[in-house]
């Protein structure tokens, strides 16, 4: 079984990589680039008998894969 | 039967795996038969350049590799020397310079990586890093990148691990925009009756894998085409070396964890080619046979077949032999740490390297067959065309162009890189990046290592003998200035295609100009890496011999600085006005870069100003030690500066004196009072005073320079210039 | 009797056997505690070294939280017990809750290892007596220091004087240039600056030396005249 | 006008930080997490008028979003 994570920045919570990759690409040429933020996604492989795999993958993201003061997340089952 | 394993061996299979005709016709000679494909992958890393050192053996055994402080000389992971009072140091540079340009930051990680390895493997604790660094023009668009991800790299493992990386260096030069160089210095410190071998003792004793799992990463390219691989396209594509810093900290502590106790034999990392030449080289030194069940390896990846497995580079792995009857303690160790632990095989009594899968033999190949019937060359040399002399410089203001002398990026300040490395962790760096030497204590001891790398590459291009007989005085005269007694050096020769047989000549005639040097200095060389076809569009690489030296000094820790204070004489140790510009800097900035003959070096001389500069740094006699070398006095005196104090200085202005890079230079400042101290430790060595320190200005006779201008100029070039574009990591 | 201080070894720690070293100079005795263990030993304060535990790949601290160890540290900090994070202990302090705020990646991105100037500021902690009002020039070694709060953490902690250590001169991008906070009991302190690395002059400096002697007179040790 | 970008380490390349992710979840007693493999997002924001975006966007990220030696990537206007 497979399940995808996504994690992003809330908004308001200053993200100083994505900006030095605006930054980065406009200075490259890509003006139309008006604002960049970077998540993290995690692609889990789960097995095939994992109950309720939903509910504890949120929980996972709640305790580890997200800080929930600054980021939030979805969960994907494939 | 394994898939594969008994293929027809075609001509271009053999190519494809780097053996020339007469190699393979060697190898069917000494095995006396038809490799299978295992075992033709054996040899294509067992037999490379890289393992076997089939070009530059010959040349090495010209080193001096003993002397009274050695223990180790050039053969195991790294050489230690001996520092009395039951410490020893090892130490060993190595480069990693294909994969840094391939992927920077993985191939500068795992190269970090990989030495610490070397280092720990011995059963030292690492304490120190270097770094010595080469890129092509900062015009060149791939430079940046390259510079970027390299730091970053080295910087991302080494602080991870928590060892201080505590001096380096960074030259560019147009020759490396298809070749950046990347070698790392790791220096450990292990009780001097504690040091562990990469041996298998007798027969019957148990081989060990610990670490991390095996994976694909870095299974050479050209040898994808064996039909070995059965599955998908994707699965099968050769994949760059990933450094995982936390893995091999865990490694580390495990390793050291287990030495305290006598359970190891032997114990050998596996860095290029990985499981094939660490255990061959184990058994090759215990005169022992291995049996390898490859089976058993820990594995990362589904599917992987024993041609994989043998030749897989996966970072942060150790095998380990063990007597019978300790396994326990090595599975309670590795578990402790959360580390993969597994016995694999066992050492075996007919000398012959086995490995079976499944309990199906796929490869048997004597020992001696891998390692010393591999092939040795004395490739012939010739000596390149005389290069052209340099030419009279016409310069109406040489003292005028010191801004843009300081602001060229092999003189700039490079603190953009040494920030990135955390270079205190540990708690014993006294000397930080940014002087002429680090120097680092071992806690509870008065002892202190000191640790330089240098290289100049024009001047080796311009005469490999007496250019490399240079660097090595350069390295004893740095490690001088923090006081310290140089006790090894090890060396990473970065050259181009050994097959030109001007790039034979250099290496040679390099290795023959380091020889003398060490021996007239009393330097030995305990350890060191090759590392040839540095070459891009059949360009070679300036020839460049990176030197790491190892100095001791021990005494209460030395107040000596490489920045001016207020009130201080100061003098030049070594000639004035010899005025040496070819392969100097000031001459590249004059457009005449490979031209003329680099500085000679005296020993004599140089001795007894490295004597001198001990004493007066040891006895707290000087306040300000800093030796000359790229861009000269003026440079020199420019950087004694950088803290807002400048001087007034009395010596001429021409070129010569003031950009000429003659060996065998020193400056010092002390407080006038200790002028009598002075005098008496320079007793027999040419010193004069030049000027005395104080105000805000860099005067020479009524040529004066802003000395805020002066640290603008070094201080911003380098970190203006990264400003480029912005990273993506 | 010297009062005993626990140093936690989290797997990826490194500047564990600097904060042993730096205790044992103040005359403390140090207990090196590894993570597993479920209970800590009878301590008089808790230290959370600096390094990259678990590689800090996913965030910093985030995973050494979970370590079996934490929950007792936990405890010990709720009794009012002394702890102390540095750097990469700070993070995992952050993580747990333990102090407010999160650490972000460096404004400038890159690993900085540089001196710093900082005001010691705030409610006094054990940590931090006698040295509020003070500055002093630590060494920082951090990729991710940048502090960070929503609006009204940020107020909380300024209002209820949390704020331990604040840079003169910010090297990261923190909020309010703040380098080191405490909860609002005042015993859990973390900060990014290293004071381990200043308390010999050899090794540049001796200003990390009032945050060792403040444990030290917390925790009732006798006072000792260590390297100032 | 948004888009994403996934960028994901290519099969085969070893990804540390999501073997370390696995390690925790698993401790923490999540063991039906079999594998994790940690990739970047990047949330772009870019000018109503942007032209010929998807491709501008592939080309940000050969040159700059992913590192294709070990990385692939893939985008998604929004
Ligand atoms: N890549 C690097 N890593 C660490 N330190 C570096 C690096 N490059 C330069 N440095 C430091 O910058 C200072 C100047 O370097 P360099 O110009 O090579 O010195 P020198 O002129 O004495 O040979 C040295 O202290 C050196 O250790
Ligand atoms: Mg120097």
């Amino acid at each position: 079984m497979r399940a995808r994570v996504y994690v992003t920045l809330k908004p308001g919570v200053h993200d100083p990589a994505g900006k030095a990759v605006q930054g980065g690409l406009v200075s490259m040429g890509y003006e139309e680039v008006r604002g960049v933020r970077i998540g993290k996604f995690f692609e889990m492989e789960l097995a095939d008998d994992a109950k309720d795999p939903k509910a504890r993958i949120e929980e996972m993201c709640r305790k580890l894969l997200a800080n929930t003061v600054i980021e939030s997340f979805r969960v994907e089952l494939l | 039967m394994t898939p594969g394993t008994h293929d027809v061996i075609t001509d271009e299979l053999v190519q494809q795996h780097g053996l020339s005709p007469e190699e393979y016709q060697r190898l069917l000679d000494v095995l006396g038969r038809e490799p299978t494909i295992v075992e033709l992958g054996v040899f294509s890393v067992m037999w490379s350049e890289h393992c076997s050192y089939k070009s530059s053996r010959i040349h090495l055994g010209r080193l001096p590799t003993t002397g009274p402080r050695v223990l180790i000389g050039p053969g195991e992971n790294a050489g230690v020397v001996d520092l009395g009072d039951g410490y020893a140091a090892c130490f060993k540079m190595e480069s990693h310079n294909h994969p840094s340009y391939i992927e920077p930051y993985q191939g500068a990680a795992t190269g970090v990586g990989g030495i610490l390895r070397d280092v720990f493997t011995m059963g030292a604790r690492p304490m120190a890093l270097m770094d010595s660094l080469r890129f092509g023009r900062l015009e060149h668009p791939k430079t940046r990148g390259l510079v970027r991800g390299v730091v970053a790299g080295i910087a991302g493992y080494g602080n991870c691990m928590g060892i201080p990386t505590v001096a380096g260096e960074t030259r560019f030069d147009r020759s490396y925009d298809g070749n950046c160089l990347v070698n790392a210095f790791c220096c450990g410190i292990v009780p001097s009756d504690r040091i562990f071998l990469g041996t298998t003792g007798a027969p019957g004793n148990k081989v060990f894998y610990v670490g991390a799992g095996t994976g694909r990463d870095g299974i050479h390219g050209a040898t994808m085409a064996s039909t070995e691989f059965g599955e998908g396209s994707e699965e099968k594509r050769p994949t760059v070396q990933v450094g995982d810093p936390f893995q091999e900290k865990l490694l580390l502590e495990a390793c050291l964890e287990l030495m305290e106790g006598t359970a190891i034999v032997g114990i050998q990392d596996m860095g290029a080619a990985g499981l094939t030449s660490s255990s061959v080289e184990m058994a090759g030194r215990g005169g022992r046979g291995l049996l390898l069940r490859l089976d058993q390896v820990p594995m990362r990846e589904t599917g992987m077949v024993p041609y994989e497995l043998l030749l897989s580079e996966s970072q942060e792995r150790m095998l380990i032999v063990i007597e019978p009857g300790r396994e326990q303690e090595v599975l309670d160790v590795f578990r402790k740490w959360d580390l993969s632990v597994a016995e694999i095989g066992e050492v075996t009594d007919d000398g012959v390297w086995r490995c079976t899968w499944h309990g199906e033999e796929v490869a048997a190949i004597p020992v001696a067959v891998l390692t010393d019937a591999a092939p040795k060359y004395d490739r012939p040399q010739q000596a390149p065309p005389a290069l052209p002399a340099l030419p009279e410089l016409v310069d109406p203001d040489p003292f005028g162009r010191l801004l843009v002398v300081l602001a060229d990026p092999d003189i700039s300040d490079k603190q953009w890189i040494w920030r990135q490395y955390d270079h205190q962790v540990g708690t014993d760096t006294v000397v930080r990046p940014g002087a002429d030497a680090a120097l680092v204590r071992i806690k509870g001891t008065a002892k202190h290592l000191g640790f330089v790398c240098d290289s100049n590459g024009r001047h080796v291009y311009l005469d490999p003998f007496v250019g490399t007989a240079g660097q090595v005085a350069e390295c004893a005269r740095n490690l001088a200035c923090v006081g310290a007694t140089p006790v090894g050096l090890s060396d990473c020769m970065n050259f181009g295609n050994p097959q030109k047989p001007e790039i034979m000549w250099q290496f040679a005639r390099s290795v023959d100009g380091m020889a003398e040097a060490c021996r007239a200095l009393d330097v030995p060389v305990i350890s060191g890496n090759v590392s040839l076809y540095n070459e891009t569009d059949g360009v070679g690489i300036l020839p460049t011999p990176g030197l790491a030296m190892v100095g001791l000094y021990e005494g209460p820790t030395p107040g000596v600085r490489a920045r001016f204070s207020e009130g201080l004489e100061v003098a030049l140790i070594g000639e004035l006005g010899r005025g040496w510009l070819a392969g100097s800097v000031y001459a590249r900035l004059m457009g005449f870069d490979r031209h003329g003959a680099p500085p000679p070096v005296e020993y004599t001389a140089e001795r007894a100003l490295h004597v001198a500069l001990r004493a007066l740094v040891a006895g707290g006699v000087v306040e300000v030690a800093h030796d000359l070398s790229d861009g000269g006095l003026l440079v020199a005196l420019a950087e004694c500066t950088l803290d807002g104090v400048g001087g007034r200085f009395d010596f001429a202005t021409d070129a010569g004196t003031l950009y000429g890079e003659d060996h065998g230079r020193a400056l010092i400042a002390y407080r006038p009072g200790a002028r009598d101290r002075v005098s008496e430790l320079l007793a027999g060595v040419h010193s004069e005073v030049i000027g005395q320190t104080g105000g805000s200005r860099l005067a020479v006779g009524h040529r004066t320079v802003d000395v805020a201008d002066v640290a603008r100029a070094w201080g911003h070039s380098f970190p203006d210039w990264l400003a480029g574009t912005s990273p993506t990591r | 009797m010297s009062a005993r201080v626990a140093v936690v070894t989290f797997p990826g720690s490194n500047c564990d056997a600097d904060l042993r070293h730096a205790v044992a100079l103040f005359g403390m005795d140090p207990v090196a505690v590894w993570h597993k263990e479920t209970t800590l030993p009878r301590v008089d304060a808790v230290l959370l070294p600096g390094g990259f535990s678990y590689g800090d790949y996913l965030r910093c601290g985030a995973i050494a939280r979970f370590s079996p160890v934490m929950a007792d540290v936990v405890a010990f900090a709720g009794r009012g017990g002394p702890v102390l994070g540095v750097c990469n202990g700070f993070q995992i302090l952050t993580e747990c809750g333990l102090v407010p705020g999160v650490l972000l990646r460096n404004e400038g991105l890159t690993f900085q290892c540089r001196d710093v100037n900082l005001r010691v500021e705030g409610r006094e902690t054990p940590f931090t007596r006698d040295l509020v009002g003070q500055t002093l020039r630590l060494p920082i070694a951090h990729a991710e220091g940048n502090w960070f709060a929503d609006p009204e953490t940020v107020a909380r902690v300024e209002g209820e004087g949390q704020v331990c250590f604040r840079y003169l001169g910010n090297p990261n991008g923190s909020l309010h240039d703040i380098a080191g906070v405490s909860n609002t009991r005042g015993n859990v302190v973390g900060l990014m600056p290293h004071p381990e690395r200043y308390v010999e002059a050899s090794l540049g400096g001796v200003d990390g030396s009032g945050v060792f002697r403040s444990l030290a007179a917390s925790v009732g040790n006798p006072p000792i005249g260590a390297n100032a």
